[in-house]
């Protein structure tokens, strides 16, 4: 069987269950695929991992993988799983943040590695200053976690609508305890989880060939995926080396993801790219607008 | 191509028989100075070598050229987080750290009730991982520097408390002999006779606690800080990819800890000029 | 026994006490706890110094005459008898400040000038600033170190430190001397001179003086009495009176009496040395 | 040792009652938090209570960090990937290798830099200047680095633990191994003795001291590079995956155990080359 | 000047080159760089060492003993004027291991019990394990330490770890021996005896020996020629031959020849003393 390497951007969970459901349930060993995957952290750069050689495809954000490839790492997005967005940010009712009117005067809590881009551009479209200054907001970078918000270092921060949201509310909190802003609905998101490779190995035929084998397989696992979310949760589970993670969590977690990867057979929708990579270009990530960037080569193929 | 990786080697080769040649010659202040900087250039000059040589991606290694030009563009920045994380954060710490871990191995000392068991808990404690600790203090004391002087704090406090405890043993039994017959009390002996004999301990503790503070001010800033400061721009610039920006910075903690370290020494010559140590 | 030295100027209570007992030990015991066992160091000692005494302590390594000088100066607990000092205990006239002491070796303080070190007790009993300036010009002239002030210990030969730590030990007024083979790093010329000194220090200011020395000659030369003594346990064999005058010039080191006593004296470390 | 039981426990003891102190005092706010959106007064009983058992508190209450210790240890096949045993075993195995690796390099820097004048002046303030680098920022690239060059597995992270661990043995034994003094130098030349008979019957034996004091600090050194050398590999498994773990999930009674599990993995390390010191050093009759 | 010794059996080469210069030095000069400036430790040093002889050096201390010592077994390298030992450099000499060398301290490896102390240098020089025991036996009952073989160092008295650092420079086959003040550290009695081994053994072994004191009677009960020295330069004042026979019992320290050798070496010695 031909391998392959696929380095994720986080650690092993639901968000990435259309790959472990593909391994698990032998899709890739279907189309000849010795697949390994490997998760990530906020320590890898997955980027770095794939130039390296360690992998041969990987999954990323959109904003991240265009500043990659403008700093000289050439990297071609070659299928977009998740058609739409997951990100927002989160507020606790008790500060009386009812809509972005009253954001002036309160301190945002983001990821940063790029996740800031969106958030920037949204003040920028606000006309808030960023700096603490009279009138605008203050912006702190926080980890991928909700303590900040839980122990008011922060009064909204950045969560995904299938991880962190709900560890807000496991942590004895109620729906209407919070407000939260979905980048989706204030048209500032970009895509999220695409698969990326780079265009070496898109220039090898061999190669390519493989790609299009692997897609298929991934998208047959994300759709089997949506299907059966509860199984899926599971397969992720058993596939989680930390041992960290909860079944409770994941095959909720599973539930939301569901709606991100719905309207997506794989195939990268143009007019999101361009939208997406204008609100990078906005929020300063990248300089000009990318060229080459991407490729529906191997969707097509993979899925007809 | 290979006309880099023979670069290298060439370079190699020279810096080499250069040190050799100085270093066979007898050490003047100079010669202890610029020997390490032909070798530092040295491997400057391989790593630019090889990085062009085969051809690495800059979001791998950047080229030392690279860097260079990063850090001449990037100076504005590199001050602010310089300022954040040095000066506020482990300056804090590291003065903080030092002397309430002198403080109480004065009392530790006084009291072997307080050594037999602050010892080996504080050897316990002391093995505790900062990658660990980090997340917690900052959870504790916030984002900005204070969480910062927190860790430095706690990672400087066990060398240090340790060597001081040391130090304070460290006069001989005659010398401490000397002081009863002339019945001086514990004050007196304790500065005339143990902290004198204890300085190059407390200074050993000082120099392994200056490149400590740094390292931890930074990594603690990977766990949460404000949008500035050496760690903060290390981790995003990761993230970013800007390698060139994140190689400027460990030029930045490399020298500022080596300076550190240097000037720590360098007091330590003056104030310990009478050890054996200090005498060739 | 010892004649009032010709001309000596008491340090204050005068002379009339001259026969009374400074140091007096009492069926003396010491035992040292170690890893191998107890080391039974002292032993059932009793010995009377008289004020104005030199009393010189001789005996084969290891028989306990360091740790007898240390009990006198309240540096070592024994485990038996009694020991007093200017009829107080040993640790009251250690407070007191009653003696001065010269350790085996140097032990001069390496991060103070050799004007320092001799200072250094002076500073600690609080004298004030002239009379610390004029008491270590005096005696670093005593032991000849004139010009040596602002050196650093190891700046000197051995010799050297040993004599500025003799000097440390004169600085301050102390009646009693407690001495640990002082001399034992000068060569013999630089040891005569240096008897010499001792002696006329000794008649000059009345100190009542415990020596401890490895040299026959040395101990016949300087002291009016002589304390031999053996090892395992460690004890007192022998002690001899001296028959020589106070005053001494080296010369009498070539004189039938002091022959005598020397004879004496080695055929008492002899009987202690049954091996080793 | 048998004196050292009563103050040692005195200090523990007083160290648990801070740690409740601070619990109550750090968590309270959580607990009123509470109290106040479902509308209950808090009684100061309830808070105490509520304060040592919250479900992600700002800090753990110790025997909420014991009884987490002990499900994951013992009420935990050790080979299941919750068990905090099989964790430490991770960690334990990249930390022994790293370990090995940082002494050997080490002694053999120390030795390079004892025989080599041209080593001796210019590798020095270079091993200085490394160890000021933040390890963290350069460990994800060394992972990288290595795995490009077809390493993975426990190498990268042993190689970590390395980096962490060679520098305490350098210094040590650079001042072990110039440790015998002039005198015992000079009897091995009117021996004529050749380079390697000094060295292996005068400079190393007199090194022995230095070398395990270096080796302890090595040792913790060499655990700390374990833990963040398993940030960048995917935290998939180890004690450093799972602080990172508990950290993205808030679960700092996780934190606190796997915290608690190092620093005692850490003791126990450093306690073993003490005894093999003891061992060595009474052997050798320097004890 | 020396007889042979009574019944010396001669080490190989026999007894009819007795006469030939062993160590020759010429105009042998030697200044240390520090950081006060130089210290010239010595100046114009001319001497001749005969094979089978026993020469002191005695001098106050810092006069350039040790370092002259030093230089003859190429531990030191003179910054002016020759030295050759055995007709060769002082270099050569000693990568021929031509000589046995005592240091002033004991200077054993606290990691090595007492016979692995005196196996060290057989070991180094491989010896045949076999002729190690024997000799390590040997020397050891020579020092009267037969059976504290598998003690270590610091469980034995300083005297005894000096006697086994002496047995350290006899065990192997040197025809030369260095030694810098062996005896310092023991008190009369050992002392005695062990200056009477040493004769024994070099009557005995018709070794050459060079030997360094600060004692006046055992440079003189020792010797057949006596180097005084002075400092500052380090320089040789006086060379004494010593008319005393071969045979030296030690009551010969009575008798007036002794007295007289003795004499003139302690004014040679002061005329050196200028002050220090
Ligand atoms: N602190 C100690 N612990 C254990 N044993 C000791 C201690 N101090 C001395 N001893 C032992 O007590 C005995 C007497 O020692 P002391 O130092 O008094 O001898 P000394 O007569 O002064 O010998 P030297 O002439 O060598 O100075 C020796 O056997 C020694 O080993
Ligand atoms: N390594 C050195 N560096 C500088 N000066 C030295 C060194 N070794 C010896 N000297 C100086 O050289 C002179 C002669 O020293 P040496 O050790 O030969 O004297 P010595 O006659 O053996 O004295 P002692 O009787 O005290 O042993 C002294 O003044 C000493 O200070
Ligand atoms: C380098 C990098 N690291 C982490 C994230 C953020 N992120 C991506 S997926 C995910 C999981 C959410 O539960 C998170 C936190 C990022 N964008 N870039
Ligand atoms: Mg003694
Ligand atoms: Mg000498």
């Amino acid at each position: 069987a031909d391998e392959v390497t696929l380095q994720l951007k986080w650690v092993t969970q639901a968000q990435f269950a259309g790959y472990y459901v593909a391994l698990d349930k032998g899709f890739y060993e279907e189309e000849n695929l010795d697949v390994t995957i490997k998760p990530g952290g906020p320590d890898i750069a997955p980027v770095q991992v794939l130039l390296g050689g360690g992998a041969d495809v990987m999954v990323d954000w959109l904003p991240s993988a265009l500043a990659a490839r403008e700093k000289g790492a050439p990297i071609v997005n070659i299928a977009q799983p998740f058609a739409s967005s997951g990100l927002m940010l989160t507020c606790l009712k008790e500060h009386e943040i009812n809509s972005p009117e009253d954001f002036p005067g309160h301190t945002l809590g983001t990821w940063f590695f790029g996740n800031e881009i969106p958030l920037y551009s949204w003040m920028g479209k606000l006309g808030y200053a960023t700096d603490g200054s009279e009138g605008g907001v203050t912006i702190q970078k926080i980890n991928f976690n909700v303590d900040p918000l839980l122990q008011k270092q922060v009064e909204c921060a950045t969560t995904m609508t299938y991880n962190e949201y709900w560890q807000v509310i496991d942590a004895g909190l109620t729906p209407e305890d919070l407000v939260v802003f979905k980048y989706e609905d204030e048209g500032i998101s970009t895509l999220e989880d695409g698969l990326y490779t780079t265009e070496e190995k898109l220039a090898d035929p061999a190669e390519a060939e493989k790609l299009v084998r692997f897609v298929r397989a991934s998208m047959k696992g994300w759709k089997y995926a949506e299907e059966n979310p509860d199984e899926a949760a599971e397969i992720v589970l058993e596939n989680d080396q930390t041992g960290a993670q909860t079944e409770k969590h994941q095959k909720r977690m599973m539930g939301e993801i569901a709606k991100l990867t719905a309207g997506s057979d794989g195939t990268l929708d143009e007019a999101a790219f361009d939208r997406s990579a204008q609100i990078t270009m906005e929020g300063g990530m990248i300089t000009k607008m990318p060229e080459g960037a991407w490729t529906h080569d191997i969707t097509d193929k993979a899925l007809n | 191509m290979t006309g880099w990786l023979i670069f290298a080697l060439l370079v190699w080769a020279g810096g080499w028989w250069l040190n050799a040649r100085l270093a066979a010659r007898p050490a003047t202040g100079f010669t202890s100075l610029i020997i390490p900087v032909i070798f530092g250039l040295t491997l400057i000059a391989v790593w630019e070598g090889v990085v062009r040589g085969f051809e690495i991606s800059p979001v791998l290694l950047p080229a030392p050229s690279a860097i260079a030009a990063r850090f001449a563009a990037s100076t504005s920045i590199l001050w602010e987080d310089f300022v954040q994380t040095v000066i506020r954060g482990a300056l804090t710490g590291y003065v903080l750290g030092c002397g309430s871990a002198f403080l109480i191995a004065i009392l530790v000392d006084r009291y072997d009730f307080l050594r037999r068991g602050l010892l080996p808990v504080g050897n316990f404690v002391a093995a505790l991982p900062v990658i660990g600790l980090a997340p917690i203090l900052v959870m504790w004391f916030g984002f900005d520097w204070q969480s910062k002087a927190a860790v430095v704090v706690v990672m400087v406090f066990f060398p240090m408390l340790v060597n001081t405890v040391q130090g304070l043993s460290a006069s001989s039994s005659m010398q401490r002999d000397l002081m009863r017959t002339w019945a001086a009390g514990y004050w007196t002996t304790l500065l005339r006779l143990r902290l004198p004999a204890a300085m190059p301990f407390i200074f050993n503790g000082l120099k392994i606690a200056s490149t400590l503070a740094l390292i931890g001010a930074i990594v603690a800033e990977f766990f949460g800080s404000p949008i500035r400061g050496m760690g903060f721009r290390i981790s995003t610039s990761v993230g970013q990819l800007a390698l060139d920006l994140v190689w400027a910075e460990i030029v930045v903690a490399a020298i500022t800890g080596s300076a550190f370290y240097g000037v720590i020494a360098l007091i330590e010559r003056s104030v310990t000029f009478w050890h054996p140590s200090q005498r060739h | 026994m010892k004649d009032n030295p010709a001309g000596a100027c008491g340090a204050g209570e005068g002379q009339f006490v001259s026969k009374e007992s400074v140091i007096s030990a009492r069926q003396l015991d010491l035992t040292f706890r170690t890893g191998d066992g107890p080391v039974h160091a002292l032993k059932d000692v009793n010995l009377d110094i008289r004020r104005g005494e030199f009393v010189s302590f001789i005996g084969p390594s290891g028989c306990g005459k360091t740790t007898f000088l240390r009990c006198m100066a309240d540096l070592e607990h024994p485990t038996g008898g009694e020991i007093s000092v200017n009829g107080v205990s040993a640790e009251a006239a250690r407070r007191a400040r009653a003696y001065g002491y010269v350790f085996q070796a140097a032990g001069l303080y390496p991060w103070r000038t050799i004007g320092g070190n001799v200072r250094l007790p002076l500073e600690i009993m609080g004298y004030d600033r002239a009379d610390q300036d004029a008491r270590v010009k005096r005696v670093l002239e005593l032991v000849e170190l004139d010009g040596f002030e602002r050196k650093y210990p190891w700046q000197l030969s051995g010799g050297m430190q040993q004599r500025a730590s003799i000097a440390r030990a004169l600085a301050f007024d102390a009646d009693i001397l407690l001495m640990d083979e002082p001399f034992g790093a000068l060569d013999e010329i630089v040891r005569d001179h240096l008897n010499e000194q001792l002696l006329k220090l000794w008649a000059r200011t009345e100190k009542t003086i415990a020596f401890v020395t490895h040299s026959i000659p040395e101990a016949v030369y300087l002291s009016t009495r002589i304390v031999v003594m053996s090892p395992r346990p460690g004890r007192i064999t022998d002690v001899i009176e001296s028959p020589l005058p106070a005053e001494r010039p080296l010369e009498i080191r070539d004189t039938q009496a002091f022959l005598d006593v020397a004879h004496r004296v080695r055929e008492g470390l002899r009987a202690g040395h049954v091996d080793d | 040792m048998r004196g050292s039981v009563v103050p040692v426990l005195t200090v523990v003891c007083g160290i648990f009652v801070i740690w409740y102190a601070a619990a109550v005092w750090l968590n309270a706010a959580w607990a009123y938090d509470k109290a106040a959106r479902s509308g209950t007064e808090l009684s100061t009983q309830m808070l105490i209570a509520d304060t040592w058992s919250q479900d992600k508190p700002k800090l753990p209450a110790p025997h909420q960090v014991v009884v987490e210790i002990w499900e994951t240890t013992a009420q935990k096949k050790i080979t299941s990937k919750r068990s905090l045993v099989y964790h430490s075993w991770i960690t334990l195995s990249a930390t022994l290798l790293g370990f090995a690796l940082g002494t050997g390099l080490g002694i053999a820097l120390a030795v390079g830099i004892v025989y080599n004048r041209t080593m001796d002046r210019s590798v020095m303030p270079w091993v200085i200047a490394s160890q000021t680098i933040p390890i963290l920022a350069i460990a994800p690239m060394i992972i990288v680095v290595l795995n490009a060059a077809g390493i993975s597995g426990l190498l990268p992270k042993a190689t970590i633990s390395m980096y962490l661990s060679f520098f305490p043995v350098v210094v040590g034994m650079v001042k072990g191994l110039r440790s015998p003094d002039q005198m015992q130098l000079d009897q091995m030349r009117t021996w004529s003795a050749s380079g390697a008979q000094t060295f292996w019957r005068l400079r190393l034996p007199a090194s022995m001291p230095y070398l395990f004091t270096s080796l302890k600090i090595g040792m913790a050194a060499s655990l700390v590079g374990a833990i963040v050398g398993e940030l960048p590999t995917g935290a998939v498994a180890g004690l450093g995956a799972r602080l990172l773990a508990g950290s993205y999930y808030g679960q700092t009674i996780q934190i606190w155990s796997a915290l608690l599990m190092a620093a005692a993995l850490a003791a126990a390390l450093v306690g073993l080359i003490g005894l093999i010191q003891r061992i060595t050093l009474n052997r050798m009759g320097m004890a």
